[in-house]
């Protein structure tokens, strides 16, 4: 049997390397690298569901989990121990997805091209190692290991406030790392494991008492808020959104946001049941919060980038609230509303881009009656927001639906507020959408060309994804469900 | 008190007036005469000591040698050998520190015992071969440092060809 | 045998190191530094010379002697280094006033 | 259209439900044991289809109308632009109306109903370049957006209502599924907590408020008119805008309302009815006066549906989907000809348009309730209908009394539009010299002018009254025309007919000259044509009110939730600096501070560690 | 015991010694070629570290080793009180320590060729380098002291060694008169502690820490050893010197004193306080009171205290320098504040993630002074600011010393962060207030991302001002007409750059064959070893 994921890995990190070296052929390299990427998983994603027998499980309920001695100390066992289970195959299948869509979304970018893909390369394989990892070492390793081309895709690129808003990423989310390795830690050692395997931990940690399960639920929350990212602690979201070049805000947006989610989800929720338990108000709280502030902020918000940016902190507050439900429906909409906005909003910032260098300007407000000029950009940018107001048909509907259902069989009448602010979400996108795309042109210089293939074709795969997942969710929910957690049956 | 306690006293208050105004006048050349005597003072309260070996030890590395490189790096330092030392403040923070390290020290003495003590005296045949046998490595310490020192201090006083 | 109060050593040797310090505190001239240190390091040495007059066991006693002797040479080495330093700072600037040297700094 | 016909002609000749659950869209399996969580038995959500005497009226009036729009737009719309889009979006649309007609339950009818909304929002917005398109598609989609959360939210109601309680593989398997035999399934279950189940209600009322332009979610309706006018006639006025009506009609029947919401329902359509036939009362527009007569109209449907007389309701739906795509075709085939919605700028074109002066007439009619026109028999039933509950809903007495006043607006707004458009000499010499179009589009004029004529007389059908007599086995027709009921019609046409001539003696008769200024009761005017301001309010809650909020909130973001992180950032900077000063550079304050160091070591283990390890332990 | 019975198993030491005499030799006559000099120094250093590595039982150079097994982590019998033992964590030391020699003997040989006093230099190197392998050996105070000694006494005449400039005699002269401060204080302490337990044995030190027959005088003597040994490890307050000595010093002689001879305070503070540290004793109440007395937590907590204070003050210090080799003075300063973490709590899992710190910062700033040592060879000045766009001019160069400034700020993937992670892991492990030791550590490192991240940007995301100002050689001695090799770097430099580099990665990625005995080292240490 071969271990797949390290395989996978392998292949991703030969890929990067490549890439980084490869010079004017670099983006060649990393389309490749990015298609064995998609291919690989694409074959994850239909054995786990299609052929249970092929998924080796040397970490009871992950499939592909394979592990192997890293460090053995008297005191502290740390092992490479990766695998994966429905929760995580959806999200490293938007992994894929979205690595192929950025590099063919950039396909002509011309300043330093093999950093600029080996860069995203190599975000991908971080955010794949967090999806993958069944370790606490290994989980922060790849956890931080994003941070870092994610700072030098942001600080070199683009915007001209790009280097401010580069530190104040790398700072503020390397902090929150830090504080969630404090939770981590105390986590392993006050539950008495010796070993930083997941399976150890999450056996061990909930036999902690709940005063101490509340403290250190409380430092992982911190620490994967700030990811989330939640408000307050989310200014370096539209900082970094807005000066980046479209492929980070891209990887930021559909990946790196989703790591909070996802490490809250495995790491948090599923190790300190009690702790979550008393912590809930304050996630349902924050998740409130976020979501309400996320949305009324957007409308008032003249640049798309940063208007997106904050439509991201709303959809976030409902993956937040989705996981503060503590039940299988939400953690169910949690990874469908993840899977979406992944791709959603990857695309809603492409187009942004895509509208950046076709107008010069992200200003709503300068420009205006786009479509006559532009159909097809317009196209994507009425595709994205439809999607992101929950459209039926279009891949956010399954998922907010689902997160709204299971909010009201938790939380009663409370689902009012994210109802309500689904209005205001519309709100900003249609008017958005009438400024820009409609009306009589304006700001839309002559002679101008619609969207390139290789963008169109970047977004076009994302447009694609979000209709095929919006018709047929059944696809990501019987994968999503077949994991070994909350009320899942597991398979 | 006994005559050693008076001796000792003597010494003690000759020890700390000395230091004292060794660094205190502003004459350099008095300087080294205080410190001079500093040293033999010292050496006077090793005898008193019943450490002989040490008093002679004293007397000559440190009254004789190191005096000796004091004062040559003052005249090599000075234009005239009678040369003052600015005058320079004596500061109401450094004298607390040094007031209060002196205090800090103080606290201690209260555990110790309160009366008199004997002393035990050592025969210099006993230090000598306690030295050079098991505690050898101290010495072939200090000749490393020496070899050290001296390198070091030849290279750096050692006129450089340009 | 003779009898001496091993708190008075003790006050003495305190004494000199508060002087010995408050010279290298307040002195800016590099050799009246040295005589400052070497003040202290006096100190130092005189504690390990009483405390081995005093020593219960006169193996240990004879320790502290023997590290005295070592001091002594390790003091008088040191100083060695020190003016060594004096003299080339003081051909390099024609002062050796710390005052003066404070380009480093910040 | 044929297929739609055909399951009609099943459906009255066998009535029944028929479903045909396809597949299962999305499923949470049953937790394992020890874990029981919300939903014991799992979750599933199925997408299936659901034939019943309701759909199949609705089928009728979706594939006929919307065949002969497409008809018409062939001609209609030859001269524009986009066409691909505009049939791409039209199909759409027809494809999503029927879904949703078909569909099987809650889940699947939201997701259609917010299909045919994006449809009608890219139509409405067909003339995207024309920034009133732009502005009306925007709001449609908003306002029927805050009906379409609180539709969600009644789905989430229902669901707990009834979804936790019924047996085995019932409602919470399935989700919200239109049940077979639900009645009895209904009747079976205890109605749950009856307040969830009135605010489940409201919160349906509220959606079907939002896509039928009932009060207070109205506003949009005027404004689509911005869309073609084939998109108004079949969008805006016969299907999508019914859908409301229907949600409620399915409602009632699988789900069931409590009596207050009845209530509510039966007064929101009365005061809908009323109100916007007096707002069509001044419209200028040609259009806008068939908009607001839709509304009214729908609340009529409404009306029916809460008062219980769901068939009755949708029998109206279907007469008034036929005179009223009649009319709006006909007003388009007028502006079509003269390049105007403005009544006032147009007149005597019945002479060069004889055949659309008498669409637009036998339209008018229909709607005025004149018999033997369509329009008579469905309302005149759903008057007698509300009028025979009065006695058991003495609190219905308000609304049936302003829907009976209704009536006469009724004739008088659509024959003020009729008489200005058509009677008297052309107005405007600036206009082109209109004249009919060509058979493209008079088919679908006549032949819907036929179905105005006939439609309501197809109550006489066996079948067609067996559909309507057992659609969803809740309440029919009245059954017997009594004394009452006959006066009742008479005085109802009486007001209509009282309607027409007053019409005519304003407008018709040439004793006033017909300019905007002209009609009495300037005051009154002002403020319905400003539609009591209601319009105005939402644009200030839009644009003053929440945007307002919205920079406030930006602001605070920015310099007050990121001002806090730099004034960190600052705060971190001037200690740096602050700190950097003790670094002078001079040797014996680094040596100072080693003495100091020294005296806070010995403090530190003389007195303070000690203190503290006493007071908090070791370790 | 005989001379040459003691000799025997001191075979690196005998190795480095020797290599020194021989320079010194050749200097008198004659031979004074750096090349020369530089290689016979490389290769004793490297013999020594070989032998060192053979005898920490890394099996391939099982030929080489030095030590009878059955000298290494014996515990002296009771009564005996030698001067020096072998334990394996001084081993691990001892390797470190060459590592770091090593690496900036390497890197000196790209030093400007017409420089004079090549031999003086390696020779101090040398000896500076016998004094810390015999730091790791010590077992006595008095010798722990005087070979502390040895090594401060060659890096101060190191530090101004060029004398003909201003800085860097300026420099020296800071470092020799704290520096002499601060051994007089190590010795004026040690004198208390031998006055209040009558002895300067480690072992017995350790074994009498218990019966504190005089807890404040015993108390006084160990806070003025701290204050002493503070000093090179630059602990705050007693760190103000090294800012201004590693600005001033030559690259390579900072390298050296940041990646080496400061290693050898940590060392010597693990040696000192691990007694009073592991001595715990119920009772609580005040050391004037007579009553039984809790030495262990009170040294802890001071410990504590100060490392709290170094790391924080070190960081905020470095916030804002605009000089490189000043920030990367007090990053130093603020890494020191970590490694004291380790002996503050004792525990074995603690040292080893103390001990794993050190090396690492061995390679991360011996690396790093080394690069600036590059850069200023081909001609970038001082200022942060004048490395803009290195990223793109030097991109190699620029990648090492991202390397090397993402493992100082504990960025996984790199050795800086494995040795944060089981330092902090041992820190939450010890429970107790040292959970909040371990959070203020992780803090203080967050902290630090900014002054790094801030480097980074500088170098990647700013243009270069315009092209390099033309020039050859060093910045110190006068220029040089010979181009270096390796781009103007020197190919020493470049090697000893690549070494680190490489090292920081490899060990980032894979710690265990290096972890793994350093926690048996520490694991001995902690149990019987002094």
């Amino acid at each position: 049997m071969l271990p797949l994921v390290p395989i996978v890995l392998a292949s991703l990190l030969a890929g990067t390397v490549a890439t980084f070296l490869a010079g004017r052929w670099a983006r060649w390299v990393a389309l490749a690298t990015s298609a064995v990427f998609l291919a690989e998983v694409g074959g994850m994603f239909l054995s786990y569901s299609g052929w249970p027998g092929y998924n080796a499980q040397s970490v009871p309920g992950f499939a592909e989990s394979v592990s192997y001695p890293w460090i053995r100390l008297p005191w502290m066992q740390v092992n490479f121990t990766v695998g994966v289970d429905g929760i995580s195959l959806v999200l490293i299948l938007l992994t894929a997805i979205l690595q192929i869509a950025t590099v063919v979304y950039s396909w002509k970018e011309t300043k330093n091209p093999a950093a600029y893909f080996g860069l995203v390369s190599l975000t991908c394989l971080g955010s794949f190692g967090v999806f993958v990892a069944l370790d606490v070492l290994l989980f922060f390793l790849f956890w931080e290991a994003v941070l870092v081309p994610m700072f030098f895709l942001i600080g070199v690129w683009r915007g001209p406030r790009r280097r401010y808003a580069a530190l104040k990423f790398f700072v503020y989310t390397h902090v929150a790392s830090i504080v969630m390795l404090v939770g981590l830690l105390a986590t392993v050692f006050y539950s008495g494991a010796t070993s930083l395997d997941f399976s150890a931990v999450a056996a061990a940690a909930p036999g902690l008492s709940p005063v101490v399960q509340t403290f250190l639920f409380l430092a992982l929350f911190f620490g994967f808020a700030v990811k989330f990212p939640i408000v307050p602690f989310h200014t370096w979201l539209p900082d970094a959104h807005v000066e980046a070049p479209t492929g980070g805000s891209v990887l930021l947006a559909g990946l790196l946001l989703k790591l909070g989610g996802y490490g809250l989800i495995r790491w948090a929720v599923e190790v300190l049941p009690a702790g979550f338990l008393h912590d809930r108000p304050i996630v349902f709280a924050a998740a409130f919060v976020s979501i309400a502030w996320g949305s009324v902020v957007s409308l008032a918000q003249r640049d798309l980038k940063r208007m997106v940016a904050f439509s991201s902190i709303n959809h976030m507050g409902i993956v937040l609230l989705a996981i503060g439900l503590d039940s299988s429906l939400g953690l169910l909409a949690a990874v469908l509303l993840m899977f979406a906005h992944g791709i959603v909003s990857a695309l809603l910032f492409m187009s942004a881009g895509t509208v950046h260098h076709t107008f010069g300007t992200r200003d709503i407000p300068a420009i205006g009656g786009i479509t006559p000029a532009t159909p097809a950009l317009a196209t994507m940018i009425m595709a994205g927001a439809l999607a992101s107001l929950g459209l039926p048909a279009l891949i956010g509907f399954p998922a907010e639906f689902t997160a709204l259902l299971a909010t009201w069989n938790g939380l009663g009448y409370l689902v009012l507020l994210p109802l309500g602010i689904l209005v205001v979400t519309a709100a900003f996108y249609i008017w958005m959408m009438q400024r820009m795309l409609f009306g009589p042109p304006r700001g839309v210089p002559l002679g101008i060309h619609d969207v390139p293939w290789w963008e169109g074709v970047g977004m076009g795969l994302l447009v694609a994804v979000t209709v095929l997942f919006g018709i047929l969710p059944g696809l990501l929910v019987n994968v999503i469900t077949s994991s070994p957690v909350k009320g899942f049956p597991g398979t | 008190m006994s005559l050693p306690e008076i001796a000792l006293a003597l010494l003690a208050a000759v020890a700390i007036v000395t230091a004292a105004s060794a660094l205190l006048v502003r004459e350099l050349v008095h300087t080294i005469l205080w410190i001079g005597i500093f040293f033999v003072d010292l050496a006077a309260i090793y005898f008193l000591l019943e450490a002989p070996f040490l008093g002679v030890l004293q007397l000559g590395v440190y009254a004789g040698a190191v005096t000796v490189l004091l004062l040559f790096g003052i005249m090599v330092t000075r234009k005239r050998i009678f040369s003052r030392e600015a005058a320079t403040g004596i500061g109401v923070a450094p004298l607390a520190l040094a007031a209060l390290t002196v205090v800090v020290l103080a606290t201690a003495l209260d555990e110790l015992p309160s009366g008199n003590v004997p002393i035990q005296a050592y025969p210099p045949t006993a230090l000598s071969t306690d030295l050079f046998g098991a505690h050898g490595p101290w010495l072939l310490l200090l000749g490393l440092v020496m070899l050290v020192s001296v390198s070091g201090a030849i290279w750096l006083v050692r006129e450089g060809r340009e | 045998m003779t009898a001496l109060p091993l708190g008075g050593f003790l006050a003495l040797s305190s004494a000199l190191l508060g002087v010995g310090l408050f010279g290298i505190l307040t002195r800016r001239n590099f050799v009246l530094l040295l005589i400052a240190i070497e003040i202290a390091m006096n100190a130092a040495i005189l504690n390990f010379v009483y405390f081995a007059a005093f020593a219960p066991v006169p193996a240990l006693g004879l320790t502290g002697q023997e590290i005295a002797v070592v001091l002594i040479g390790f003091a008088a080495t040191e100083v060695a280094v020190g003016l060594a330093i004096v003299l080339a700072l003081h051909r390099l600037r024609g002062s050796i006033n710390v005052a003066q040297a404070t380009d480093l700094n910040g | 259209m044929a297929v739609g016909v055909l399951i009609a002609l099943g459906e009255s000749l066998s009535p029944g439900t028929y479903t045909d659950v396809r597949f299962t869209w999305l499923h949470l399996p049953a937790p394992p044991p020890g874990h029981p969580g919300a939903f014991p038995n799992g979750f599933s959500l199925v997408m299936g289809t659901l034939v019943d005497p309701l759909s199949a009226l609705m089928l009728v009036v979706v594939t006929v109308v919307g065949f002969l729009v497409m008809l018409y737009s062939i001609e209609y719309m030859r001269k524009e632009r986009g066409l691909p889009r505009y049939y791409a979006e039209l199909s759409l649309f027809l494809a999503a109306m029927n879904g949703l007609v078909l569909a099987d339950n809650l889940l699947e009818f939201f997701l259609f109903w917010e299909l045919v909304g994006l449809c009608s929002y890219f139509l409405i917005g067909f003339h995207y370049e024309r920034p009133a398109a732009a502005s009306a598609a925007k709001e449609a989609f908003l306002v029927t957006r805050v009906g379409d959360v609180m539709f969600l939210l009644g789905i989430f109601l229902y669901f707990a209502v009834y979804g936790a309680k019924g047996p085995g593989l019932g409602w919470a398997a399935s989700g919200f599924l239109f049940v077979q035999g639900n009645h009895a399934f209904l009747a079976g279950v205890p109605a749950g907590n009856p307040t969830l189940l009135t605010v489940a209600g409201i919160m349906i009322l509220g959606g079907a408020a939002g896509k039928s332009a009932q009060f207070p979610l109205d506003v949009w309706l005027p404004d689509a008119m911005e869309g073609p006018t084939t998109v108004s006639a079949l969008i805006h006025a016969a299907t999508m805008v019914a859908a409301g009506v229907y949600l409620l009609a399915v409602t009632s029947v699988f789900l069931g309302f409590t009596a207050f919401d009845s209530l509510l329902i039966v007064a929101l359509g009365g005061i809908t009815t009323f109100f916007a036939a007096t707002m069509a009362v001044v419209q200028p527009d040609i259009k806008r006066v068939i908009a607001y007569s839709t509304i009214s109209q729908l609340g009529y449907m409404v009306l029916a549906v809460g008062a219980g007389f769901t068939m009755v309701g949708l029998y109206h739906l279907f007469t008034h989907a036929f005179f009223k795509a009649l009319l709006f075709l006909a007003a388009g085939a007028v502006i079509h000809a003269v390049g105007t919605q403005d009544l006032f700028r147009m007149g005597g074109l019945r002479k060069r348009m004889p055949l659309t002066a008498a669409a637009f007439a036998i339209g008018g009619l229909a709607l005025a309730g004149i018999p033997p026109f369509a329009g008579f028999w469905s309302k005149d039933d759903l008057l007698a209908g509300v009028y025979s509950t009065l006695g058991s809903h003495p609190a219905y007495w308000p609304f049936f009394l302003l829907a009976f006043a209704t009536v006469f607006l009724t004739g008088y707004y659509i024959f003020r539009a009729w008489f200005l458009a058509f009677s008297g000499e052309p107005r405007d010499p600036s206009l082109h010299a209109g004249h009919e179009g060509p058979w493209e589009m008079t088919v679908p004029l006549v032949i819907l002018s036929a179905l105005a004529v006939v439609a309501g007389l197809f109550v006489y059908l066996p079948g067609f009254q067996a559909l309507l007599l057992h659609g969803g086995g809740v309440a029919g027709i009245p059954p017997v025309y009594g004394t009452t009921q006959l006066l009742l019609s008479a005085v109802g046409v009486s007001l209509a007919g009282g309607g027409i001539l007053v019409a005519w003696a304003l407008w018709g008769s040439g004793r006033i000259v017909p300019t905007p200024s002209a009609a009495p009761a300037a005051g009154m005017r002002r403020v319905l044509l400003a539609r009591y301001g209601i319009k105005s309010a939402y644009d200030w809650l839009g644009a003053t009110g929440v945007y307002t909020v919205a920079r406030a909130a930006d602001f605070f973001d920015r310099f007050v939730i990121d001002g806090a992180v730099h004034g960190f950032e600052r705060a971190f900077g001037d200690l740096s600096e602050r700190m950097r000063r003790i670094q002078t550079g001079l040797v014996s304050d680094y040596a100072s501070y080693v003495v100091g160091g020294l005296l806070v070591v010995a403090a530190l283990l003389l007195v303070v560690a000690p203190y503290l390890v006493g007071r908090f332990g070791g370790g | 015991m005989s001379f040459a019975g003691t000799v025997g198993p001191l075979v690196p030491e005998v190795i480095v010694l020797a290599a020194a005499l021989l320079v010194f030799l050749l200097d008198v006559a004659g031979a004074r070629r750096r090349e020369l000099v530089g290689a016979i120094s490389i290769a004793a250093l490297a013999g020594a570290l070989l032998v060192v590595l053979a005898d920490l039982g890394f099996l391939p150079l099982a030929a080489l080793r030095g030590l009878p097994p059955s000298v290494l982590n014996a515990v002296p019998a009771a009564g005996s009180a030698p001067l020096y033992t072998f334990g394996s964590l001084g081993l691990v030391f001892q390797g470190l320590f060459l590592l770091a020699a090593l690496l900036v003997a390497t890197a000196s040989l790209s030093r400007a060729s017409d420089e004079r006093g090549a031999p003086i230099y390696y020779g101090l190197l040398l000896l500076a380098t016998l004094g810390m392998l015999l730091v790791a050996l010590a077992s006595d105070l008095i010798f722990l002291l005087l070979a502390i000694e040895v090594t401060s006494l060659a890096t101060y005449v190191l530090v101004g060694y060029t004398r003909r400039d201003a800085r860097a005699l300026e420099a020296a002269m800071k470092f020799y008169i704290v520096g002499a401060l601060s051994s007089t204080l190590s010795f004026f302490g040690a004198s208390l502690l031998f006055g209040a337990y009558g002895t300067t044995n480690l072992y017995a030190l350790r074994a009498v820490a218990g019966s504190v027959g005089y807890p404040v005088l015993a108390l006084l003597g160990y806070g003025i050893l701290l204050a002493g040994l503070a000093f090179k490890t630059t602990l705050v307050p007693f760190h103000a010197w090294a800012v201004d000595v590693y600005d001033g010093a030559p690259h390579e002689v900072s390298a050296f004193l940041a990646g080496g001879t400061k290693k050898i305070g940590v060392f010597a503070l693990f040696l000192v306080f691990l007694g009073p540290v592991l001595y715990v004793k119920a009772g609580g109440g005040s050391p004037f009171s007579g009553a039984p007395f809790d030495l262990g937590p009170t040294v802890q907590l001071t410990l504590a205290v100060l490392a709290v204070v170094t790391m924080t003050v070190g960081n905020v210090l470095a916030l804002l320098q605009a000089e490189m080799k000043r920030m990367l003075a007090y990053s130093s300063i603020s890494q020191a504040g970590y490694m004291l973490i380790g002996i503050a709590i004792g525990t074995s899992p603690a040292l080893a993630g103390a001990t794993l710190q050190v090396a690492a910062h061995v390679l991360m700033k011996s690396g790093a002074f080394l690069v600036v040592a590059a850069a200023a060879a081909i001609g970038v000045g001082p200022k942060i600011v004048d490395w803009q766009g290195l990223g793109t001019r030097r991109p190699w160069l620029a990648v090492a010393f991202a390397l090397m400034l993402l493992s100082l700020a504990g960025v996984p993937l790199t050795v800086g962060f494995v040795s944060k992670f089981v330092l902090f892991s041992a820190a939450v492990q010890a429970r107790g207030f040292f959970v909040w030791l371990a959070v203020a550590g992780l803090l203080n490192s967050a902290l630090s991302v900014f002054y790094y991240a801030r480097v980074l940007k500088v170098i990647f995301f700013e243009p270069a001002p315009g092209p390099l100002p033309a020039r050859a050689g060093d910045v110190v001695g006068a220029a040089g007409p010979t181009p270096l090799g390796a781009g103007g770097i020197g190919y020493g430099r470049a090697v000893a750059i690549g070494v680190a580099a490489v090292l920081i990665v490899a060990i980032g990625l894979y710690p265990q064959p290096i972890l793994g005995p350093i926690q048996s080292a520490a694991a001995h240490f902690v149990a019987g070893g002094a």
